[in-house]
This record gives C-alpha cells, structure tokens and sequence, in this order.
C-alpha cells in the first residue's frame, strides 16, 4: 500500500509537463479552437514519438507495453496543459481493439496508432444521452456477409479527424437493454456516412454522426454479435477514468493559476491571498483536486491488475464532475473580471473542465452506479475491501 | 405581513404582459437579441419610448423628475415582466437612484427626466486595472483647475462605454486622504475629448449568447481618461464624498427585478423545459435523483425571491438596508450558480452546445448560463465583500 | 406586497418575547427533560390566560379568533426560548377539530383547551415513519354504532400529558393510500390504550401508543368514514408550518448565541468575530434563518388567507431541515469544546432543532412534495405564481 | 503507487480478524461499553495484555523500546481491525510519538514500553478555559525552583484524566517570550500532590454513547494544577520548545486508523443498515433519493481513506507532511458532519431516538453520532484552524 508515485512515475510526469510546457502553449489550444482538424499534427506525431500515444499499447504494435496508470499520468499532464490533441478519442478505442480485437483488427489499427499516424474514435451516445445499454438504438442488420448500420450518433468526438471509429449497435432487433449489443470498428469514410460538427463549450471536435444504410464487413466486429455490451462497459470505464485524469490535471493547473494570482494582487492594501476567505477556497481547490487524483488512480491501478474497476471509476467520475467543476468556477471567482476576458487564458481551463464534466457519465448516472454495488448485492460493505469480493461471496 | 401584490399590481401586471404580447414582437426581439452588447436599435427605442410614454419607467420617482411619484412594488412588477423577455428598462444601475438621491437640483432636472426616457445611458466607471473588489482603491484622479476638473486615468469593465451617452464615474480628487475620504463622482458625456473606449471581449462573445441567457456579457470595455476636461457642475454630491455616494447608489443598485431574475430564470427555464421536453423519450423529470434536485433548486429560488421582496418592503417602507442588500447579493448569484452547475448534470452532454448547434438545448442558454453564472458573484461587490458587509453592519462583528 | 411584520404583529412579538425571557429560563426547559409529565402546568395556564393557547380558535369557544400566522409568532418565540410546553401537539389537534370536527367536537374540546385545562396531541406514524397515506395501517373496524381501533402509533407527542389524541385510521379493510383514512377524537384513557415513551434527543415525551380493541363512539370521527385523508393532509401541514416556526425561532436564538460568544472570546489576540472565517459563517447562519423564516411566513400567510399551502409548507419544511440543523451545527463549533458540555445551556437548543429537523416530514419527503407539484402538473411554472393556478388551468 | 496491501499484510489482517473472532468475547465487549468513559476493567486490560503479546502494539516503534521496527501500515491494519469493534489501542493520541521523537533516552526507556504494555496511559492537557483554538494562548505556569517545576494553572477537556496514570501537558515557562516561545511540556504522575480532577459531562452522558458510537465522549474533565513540583527530568524535549515538540506530536496525531474511522464508520453502518433492515416492508434503501445521497457520502468516505492512506504513505517514505495531515483533519470531519446529518434524514424520526429507547435504531448509534459528530472538526485542531494551514504551509500562502 502506497499511494504515492514511484519515482519512475514521477519522472515520466515530469518529462511528459516539460515536454508540454515547452511544446504546447495556451496559444495553440486557442488556435486549435478555430482549426478545422482540431489539432496539430505534428504535434500528435512528436508526442508518438515519444511513445505516449502507444504508451499502454503492446510492444509488438509499437507501443510500450506499460500500464494504464502511465497512460494516465501523461494523460493527466494533457489535461493540465489542455493540449489540443485527440489522444483521448484514440486511446479510449485503441484500448479496446487491443483488448476484444481481433488480431487482424489489432494489425491494421494499432502500429498505425502508436506511430501517430492513425486516429480513431468511437461513438456510443444517441439522442438519449444517458450511458446505458437502453439508449443504443442504432440498428445493425445482418444482411449477407455484412452488416448495414442505420441510425444517429451525437458527441462524437474528434470524428472528423478519426480513420476508424468503433460504433455501438444494436444487431438483434427489437432486443433490450445489454442484450443485442454489437460493437463495429468502421472506417468513417465508408458510404453512407455524414457528419456535423456540433458548436460546444470546450469549442472542441465533436460530431453528429448519421449512418445511412452504411455496410460493413462482417470482420468489423468486435467481440460475438449481439454481446458485445461488457466490452463496451470496459471501453466506456477506461475512458471515464482517462477522462478523469485530464480533469485533475487541468483542474490542479487552474488552482495554481488561482493561488498565484491571488499572492501577486493586491486588494485592501494586501494581497488577495492573504484574506482568510480567499485561502480557505484556495485549500479546498487543492483539496478537491487531491480528492479526485486519489480517487482516480485508485480506478486506473484496479485496471492494471486485471481487477473490476467499474465502480472506482464511477466513483472517481462522480467526484471529479462536482469537485473539479468547484475548482474552476471558484478559479474563476478569484480572478474576478479578468478571467472572464476572451484575451485572459484563465477560461481555456474553465471551459474545458466544464465540458468534461458533462460528458461520459453525469454525477447522478454514476452515483447510481455505484448505489448499486452498495445497496443491491447481498453481504456487509466496507470501505477499502472490494464491493466485488463481496458480489462473488 | 402580506404576500400578495394588491388586485391594482396585479391588473398593473396584466397590462404590462398585454402591452408585452402586442408590442415585443419577433421583430422587436431580434433586434434585442443581434444587438444585446452593441446598445440598442430603432425597433428597440420606440419600444421603449412607447413604455415610458405609460409612465412605466422609474414609477417610484418624484413626477417632478418625470416619475410617478409611485410604489417601488408596482415598479418592480413592470421591470420583472419586462426583464423576463430580454427587455431591460428598470432604473437600478441607471445612476438615478443615487442622482436623485445626491444629485444638485439642476443635475436632478437635467438627468431623471431623460434617463426616464431612454435618451441619456449611463457607463459605469468604478473598477480599474489595480481595483477590484477594493473598489476604493482607484487611482483615477481628476484635479481641479479653475471652474473644470482634468481627469487621468483608465477604468475597467465599463459594459455600455460603446454606446451610453454619458460616464458615471470615481475619480480621486484628493490623493493625501485616506482612500475613502478623497473620491468624488463625476457625470459627463462620453463624447468629451480625450475618452477613448476599447471593447474587451468575453467568453460569451464567441458566438454571442443568445437572447434569455441570464448573465450573457458579450462585450465590456475599457476607458481610458487623458486629460479629459469636465466642469466642476460635473460632480454628484460633494468633492471628496463621492465613496459614499456611489455606495449608496451601489446599495439601492443591488436590488430588484432583473438581478434576482437573472439568478432564477433559469429555475423556471429547467422546470419548464424538463416538463416539455425529452430525450429520445426519457425525461429528467422521471428521474427522482433529479427531482430532488430541482426542488432543491426551486426552493432556493424561492428564498431569492423572497430576499428580494423583502428588500422592495424595506425600500417601500421608506426604511434603509442593515444587511438585508448584501445578503440577496450573497444568496441569489451562489443560488444561480448551483443551479446552472445542477442543470448541467441535469442534461448531461447536451448542456455542453452552443447557440447554433445541433441539438443545443434552448438554443443554448444553458450552455451560456453555465459560462457566465459565476459572474453575478463577483459584479457590483465579490460575494466574499457581501458577506463581510453582512457579519460586520447587519451582526456588528469587528473587522479583522 | 409587504413581507414584513405590521405593527400590530411586531408588537404581539415582543410581547410574547418578554414574557418569556422572564418566565422560561433554560433551567425549566432543563427540568422538564427530567419530569415525567414534562411541561409545568402553571406556565401552561398562564400561556392560556395570555390568549396564546387560543390566539388562532374562535372567539365562541374563548379563543382570539386571530390568524395561523399570529399563532405562528407566538409558536417562533416559544421556539426561540425552547418553552417545554405542549403547544406544538395541542395546536396541531385543535385547529384541526375546530376546522372539521362537528359542533359537538369543538365545544367538547376547543373551550377547554382555549383556558389551558386541556391538552391534545394527535397521532399518524406507524412503523413505516412516511407521511403518506400508504404508512396508515390501524385499523379501525366497524362495530355497532361506534368502531374498534387495533393497531401501534409512533412519535406521539405528549400523548402521556394529553386528554385527547387525534387517531388517524384505516377505517376500510384492504384500501389502499388515500382511500378508505378516518380519523377518530379519542380519549386517551380509553381501555385498550398503553403507552410507553420514547427516548429521543430532544428528550421531549414522544410515545409509542398500542391500541388494542379500543373501543369510540361513531361521533368520535372527524369528517367523514373512509374520506379524512385531506382533513389529515391539512392536519400534517398546519403541524409542520408551525413546526418550522419553532425551527427558526430556536435557530435564530442559537446564531445570535454564537455571535455573542464570538464577541467576547478571544483567540490569537483578537476578538474570535474578527476572524473573515468566523465572520463568514456568521453571514451564512442568519441568512439561512431568513430564508426559512420567509418560506414559513408564507406558507403561514396563505393558510391564512384559504389559499392552498401545501407546496409552501414543503418548502419551508425541506429548507429549514437542512438550515436550521446548519445553523445550530455551526454554533456548536464556534463554541468549541464548552457547546458540548451538559452544565452549558447551547446544547438544550441544538438538540432541539435537530430533533425537529428529523419530524414531520423528511428533507427527501418534502422536495419530493415540491417536485410533485412542479412537474406533474400541466403549464408553465413561474415563481411568485401560484403552482395551484397553474393545475387549475 | 500500489493500492493493494501485501500478501503478508492481508494476512496480519486475517489474524487480527481471527484474533477478534476469538477474544473480544461478549463479555469484553460488555465491559468495554460500560466503561467507555471510565478507564478500563479487567477483562479489558487482560485482552489489551494479549494483543501486546503478539506485538501488535506500537509496531512502527523501535524494537529497543518494545516495538518491532515494523512499518506503519501493519500498525494502521491492526488499529483499524480493533478499532471498528470498539478497541482502540493505536498509539496515536498516547504521547508515545513525541516522547519517541523528542525524548530523552530516560524518558524514551521508561515510557514508550509501558505505554505499549497499557501500564501508562497519559491524559493530555493542552487546552485552557482561555486558550481553545489558540492553544498557544496557553496560562499555566511552570516556575523553575531548583531542580524542580512548580505548576500552577488549570487545563479543559482533559479526557482520560480520570483514570490516566499520567498526565502530558503542555506550560508556560517564559512569560516574557512570544506566546509560542515560552512553553515547556511535562510529563509526570496523576497522582503527584496538588492535581485535581473535576469531571464535565457531556451531552452523550444523557444516556451513556453506545459502543459502536464514532464520536461518543460522555466525560471530560478539568484538571486543576496547585503548586504541583515536579522534576526537571519531567520535561519533554528542551525548555521553552515545548510548542513545536507538540505541534510534531499533535500533527503525527492526526493521522491514522482511528481517526478516519471516527468519520466513516457510520458510513458503512448505514449501507448495512439500510440493506438489512426496512420499516414495516419498506427499505429507505429503494428510494432514488436515498440511494445517491448514499452514494455521495460513500464516494466522500473513499476520499477521506484515501487522503489516510496518503498520510501512511507518507509516513512510510520517511517523509514529512507539509499540509497532508491538516487536509485529512478537514476532510474526514466535515464528511462525517455531513453523513449523520445524511444519516438522518434517511431515518427520520427514528434517528431521534436514544440507547434504550424503543425502537432504536443500531441501539441508538446513529442518533448519538448525530449529538457528537460535529466535535470532531473542533478537537485536535479545528477545521478552521486546519484550512488556515493547508492554504499557509502547504500553499504558501502569506498570514493575513
């Protein structure tokens, strides 16, 4: 038991913060707002380079073959530098492929992934947005050797800039809830498919995606047809807890922003941070982000070892989607006017945290799941044994 | 006590909601929503001439000045319905109050009656580049030469520089005194030479909020004052008093309609919108977790608005504020912003679209909300100044 | 429009204020912790002379004929000096007996308890501790021309000190919510009825009460058989509204108590009211004072005036649940160590709201009340707007 | 990081449980109840004897003074495992860290063993009817007399006074220093002429707290100090650094088993609770409402584990906290604030009722963690005081 970083942890940290501190300013997170791909992609390639897109993606592919904890730590340094990069879309479905793939699917995707030159995304959510079996209506018919996929994908992140994107369906018509859940890896130029770009708060990539009559081979599938709904629950838990990464990283980066604005202005003759008011919000931003940090890599690590992580990540989502939103706002409140100025960088942070918070999962989904592991299953709880130990016993 | 507006308020009401239907037409609103930073256009003006020509703005005002000699009840009541469709012509944040209050007899006859009509507008010039929150600690100075004052110096956030007519704005007049004893308030137009205005653009700018958005600023500016030459009749109230004076007005500014809609609105938009609406078939409003949740909300809500008549009681009392000002201004923007924080969990991804977007909900004024909230605790005095006001007049706790 | 107090109200206040700064010290409502009847009977008797008891009955039966909302103010200071007196219990029964009970209830009772020589109490909770219809399980069975009462209230004020008790009933087998409720004027000393008390933190007398073959008169029953459930409904919201007086009475006491003491104690050299921290909590406790006030006057004021007032009382119930232990939370730690110590009196009142907090209605119960009537119900809702004008459309 | 214990931690933990299983008889656990706030009885000590044995007692302390040089997570297991069915034999609290860290060899040989035996138990005396939060506003005096201390003066909430065998206070030795510069610490006898003890009851005297109470401190006491000699060899650490030695020990105390578990048990109770138990067929586990409050405080009570398991980390590392240990004193208590009154509002009505009440739930538990609760956010440090310091030492934050 130690919560703390190794030092190998730490130094990739602190080698990935110096590489980004250097390499990617508030500026070009501005200039990838207004950019039609949304990134810059000799960006994305250094960052293959060092290995951080194939981080947690197997040597043969080349990758690194390390853990999700270091994906996320670097992930973590993403968020506080908001770099504008689509690592998190790639990763979230790379990490799939690799996991429920086939190997052919593995081939064709992930070396091309790890080298930077393949970017992917995936897309779950319809017009329901809630993040549960019942709100995938998308038809998949079995028609020959293949698939045609009809229906409407919204929040599709980065679609516009992804080679391939996994696309949640449901094959078996008229079935229910996780049951005739399939999931196909499809290339987004295929026929049949359109796609808008939505207006949102983070002015990041996101799409509506329309499939029309849009055929797939039958060798687009991952995992068994029409069961497919526990490989999606594992692709929707990793990239929550990879979102929450981002989330404490941008979020610890605002409250240090906070913190020194308010040392360096004065008000009342003193400096702001001198006020008892200002530093007890200021202790509660880094406690909250603490919070949340701890509570993710908790997620992350449970991953790593093969362990259910469901309601960790639940946990950790939940958390993050109320704390680190505490965080920015109250960023926001202490630097008062300034950080609501379209010239002032303060709200490059805000507004990326508070799209987060919105996406994969709204506090009231994941409490309820986590609710569930608590009150649903037989056996006494207790805080620091495993919620599943208890399920299986 | 008693909690209901008299049978006349409420006939008042309904006239105004009539006038409303008949009179802010699609054309009317459009205009509003294109030009919600960029002052206001011809549809607009006549519109607001026309609400005047009832004698609806500034009811409470002495009809020598224009007003009503009138109930600050029924004024309430017009602001509230108008406020509610975008249309902004309520008097709190005008200048008047603190005008009639401190104002020369002369300034009084000059100013009331065409605030009243809409043909002098205000900015505001209090904040500067070195004072926030320490509003006091302004360092705009204007130094009196002969009959004139010359002024130097730079303000910030003054929201309607671009098209106001006149500054209503502080400048220290005696630089030895403690620095609430040496600041005076001047009122001069804003076409004087050597004032220049330069817009500072918000978050919200990008695209611009969208009309019903409760705190949508998408334009504010910065003025700058080099020697900028007024006369001494410029002055409201005496030299060197003007802290006093613009608290006042600050005070009597921090209450009525349009600051406790702008933190409720969005109660009634959520309720109103859940209720009507769905996703793919699921409401919110099925949902227990998120019931309980806009309850919550509408129950604050209710303690903002009940703030805020309490606030309208003591005014309409004749009575002056202990604390009873800064704690709607603490309780309403806090309230407003765990709303639209709950509203946003509420509605999940969809709270992230912009005006504009596919699938934006009410075209965004969630999203736009969601922005922009925290501001109203931080305007017209930090929520953290509020609350000190309120422990040290209203509780007589010592400073620190 | 005018929320403030008149005059003439402002003045009932203060009166009801002064009497009882002299009359009721900390040490009687210490006392009667300890009493087995639990109120002295004198200062009952003298609150009667005073017209307290029946400031809100008719003046036939030697009341005052004056509004819920006088009694309110009275019921805010007796809050406020934690009086031990069955006010609270009597007032809920009798307002209901003088509204719906017949002629024969009202002279048997209402004059009686107008001179201070009768106390009343009513009962609704079972073991299902809701209030809603669905927990109402006594049975009430028809019998000749009266009916058999079978079954165990809970939480039943004072019944130990009461001549009569409001019995709220299942007078048809097997109905089911609403339907088929009757509610019986009951002599407490009926054969058949025992009753044991409760310990509770407020050490208040609350009992369990079991009624076994408990035999009353048909002219025992208020409105009519199997059709009382709104006679209770308005029974439960007049009881809470005045509920919620006392909660602010006794918070604003106790805020004003903490203020004091942060005044005149020191810390660090200075004033502990010095400290911005200090000074913030302070803020917040009389502003959650007012709210709950206002949303109380409210509901009170439309009782008064025959508007419905359920929504308002929910209102006010649900806040001040959640203020109210706030405030009296918040002057136990401002006054450190010595709050928590039995010889100091601030205990007496934060045990008191506390325990209040936890009766007549949940903080859950009561939004789920408000959200009920917020949107169940067709047409736009609008603050300030009647939320019963909107259903009525 | 590795979130996991050890193979050979689990299974000190198994024996611990196995231990439990076989020794905490009902009998001890009777007698334990009974005596919470009145030292300890036979059965008792005999068990305490035994887990001595097994050197689960003190298993981060140097085997030389009767420890094991073992690691601080073995110790936090065993704490929490004998925590949470009411044993509480942690070191943290006992003095022994400080007298470790500042001690004398002579003081280090003769306490730390006994404390580890249960033979010394100290009663801790800091706070003075004058000096609560500002504990260093402390008026005691030590007046050095030869070899020997002469002490006069009167500590608050002095808990184990009463049947502690020795006391650990803290006192003024230099009147003329700053306030943190002229006090000294001494150890000596309870039984040293001139010390009284008063007893002060408190609100969970009225019944008796339960056991299985988080926060269920039914006495204190004063204790008086009058012209009470003591050796110089009494003092801990060097004269007049008596602060920081205390600030080291109050600051190790912060962190460990028992005081998490003061905060979350009763989260996991109510989960139980709510899971095995309903009123009259319905469970508040079925409501929605219910379910994410529950969830929200669970989720809370995995952060305050956390931020401890932080702290043991820390500690493990050799290292030091700058603001670590104040934030797990901020968090741990305002959550646990924050789940009784969760707490309560699940069980209404019942949650008002006492030990021995009918229809107690959990005997009354939940009720008196609902008296008590709030105590743990003003003990030890107050919140306040601790939010001061998170934002002073570990954000560098400048003194107001």
């Amino acid at each position: 038991m130690d919560v703390l970083l190794t030092d190998e942890e730490e130094m990739l940290k602190n080698s990935a913060r110096e590489f980004l501190e250097a390499e990617c300013s508030p500026e070009l997170a501005r200039e990838m707002e207004r950019d039609d791909l949304g990134y810059p992609p000799q960006l994305w390639k250094q960052m293959a380079t060092l290995g951080w897109v194939g981080m947690a993606l197997p040597e043969r592919y080349g990758g690194q073959g390390l853990s999700l904890t270091y994906l996320g730590l670097v992930m973590e340094e993403v968020g506080r530098h908001i770099v504008p990069v689509p690592l998190h879309s790639t990763m979230t479905a790379a990490l799939t492929i690799n996991a429920d793939g086939t190997d052919e699917q593995r081939q064709e995707t992930l070396p091309k992934v790890c080298s930077g030159d393949m970017v992917l995304t995936w897309a779950f959510s319809e017009a329901d947005p809630r993040y549960r079996a019942e709100s995938v209506k998308m038809e998949a018919r079995r028609d020959g050797d293949g698939y045609i996929l009809n229906g409407t994908k919204m929040f599709v992140d980065n679609f516009n800039a992804s080679e391939k994107c996994l696309v949640v369906c449901r094959s078996t018509h008229g079935s229910q809830g996780t049951d005739g859940i399939s999931l196909f890896l499809v290339d987004t130029s295929s026929p049949g498919i359109s796609h808008e770009l939505l207006t949102t708060l983070a002015k990041d990539k996101q799409s509506q995606v329309v499939f029309e009559n849009v055929r797939v081979p039958s060798s687009a599938m991952i995992g068994e047809e029409g069961s497919a709904w526990p490989i999606v629950e594992a692709m929707l838990d990793r990239g929550t807890a990879l979102l929450c990464t981002q989330m404490t990283g941008a979020a610890r980066k605002d409250a240090e922003m906070a913190i020194d604005y308010s040392k360096n202005r004065l008000a009342f003759g003193r400096p702001v941070a001198s006020f008892q008011s200002i530093q007890h919000i200021c202790a509660d931003m880094i406690m909250w982000v603490d919070g949340g940090q701890l509570l993710t890599y908790e997620a992350l690590w449970r991953m790593d070892q093969g362990l259910p992580a469901s309601v960790e990540v639940s946990q950790a989502k939940a958390f993050c989607n109320e704390k680190c939103e505490a965080v920015v706002r109250s960023s926001q409140i202490i630097h008062g006017g300034i950080g609501f100025m379209m010239e002032f960088n303060l709200h490059l942070w805000f507004r990326r945290v508070t799209a987060w918070t919105l996406r994969l999962g709204t506090t009231f989904e994941h409490r309820a799941r986590v609710a569930r592991a608590l009150l649903d299953q037989p056996g006494k709880m207790r805080l620091g044994r495993s919620m599943y130990q208890t399920a299986s016993r | 006590m008693d909690f209901a507006f008299t049978p006349e308020q409420e006939q008042l009401r309904q006239e105004v909601r009539d006038f409303i239907a008949e009179n802010v037409t699609d054309s009317v609103r459009a205009e509003v929503e294109d030009a919600m930073d960029e002052g206001h256009g011809e549809e607009y003006m006549k519109l607001r001439a026309k609400i005047a020509e009832r004698g609806w703005i500034g009811i409470s005002f002495p009809k020598e000045y224009g007003g009503q000699d009138g109930s600050r009840i029924d004024q309430y009541i017009v602001e509230e319905e108008l406020a509610r469709v975008g249309v902004n012509v309520g008097l709190s944040g005008s200048g008047g109050p603190a005008i009639l209050a401190a104002g020369t007899e002369e300034q009084k006859q000059y100013f009331i009656p065409r605030l009243i009509r809409g043909e002098v507008t205000f900015a505001l010039g209090f904040t500067e580049p070195q004072a926030g929150a320490d509003l006091a600690g302004l360092q705009t100075r204007a130094v009196r030469d002969g009959d004139d004052y010359i002024i130097n110096g730079q303000k910030m956030y003054t929201s309607s520089a671009h098209y106001a007519t006149h500054i209503y704005m502080m400048a220290r007049t005696d630089p030895d005194a403690p620095k609430h004893k040496g600041i005076s308030i001047f009122l001069f137009p804003m076409d004087t030479p050597g004032v220049t205005v330069r817009p500072l653009w918000t978050i919200q700018n990008d695209p611009p909020a969208p009309m019903g958005t409760t705190y949508g600023m998408g334009r504010t500016n910065e003025t700058f004052f080099e020697d900028v030459r007024v006369p001494a009749s410029s002055m409201l109230g005496e030299e060197n008093m003007g802290w006093y004076v613009g608290a006042m007005g600050l005070n009597l500014d921090r209450v009525g309609a349009s600051r406790y809609l702008i933190s409720v609105r969005r109660d009634e938009d959520i309720v109103n919108w859940v209720k009507e609406n769905e996703f793919d078939g699921h409401s919110p409003s099925e949902d227990p977790e998120v019931r309980d949740r806009i309850a919550e909300m509408w129950i604050e809500a209710q303690v903002c608005r009940l703030m805020t008549l309490r606030s309208m009681s003591i005014v309409e009392h004749g009575g002056n504020f202990t604390y009873e000002g800064s704690a709607e201004k603490v309780w309403a923007p806090e309230h407003g912003v765990r709303t639209t924080e709950g509203i946003s969990q509420i509605l999940g991804p969809y709270a992230q679209l912009l005006n504009g977007s596919i699938g934006a909900v009410e075209d965004g004024v969630f999203a736009h909300n969601l922005m922009g909230s925290f501001q109203s605790g931080i305007n017209h005095g930090s929520v953290q100044v509020m609350r000190d006001q309120v422990a040290r007049r209203g509780l007589g706790m010592p400073r620190g």
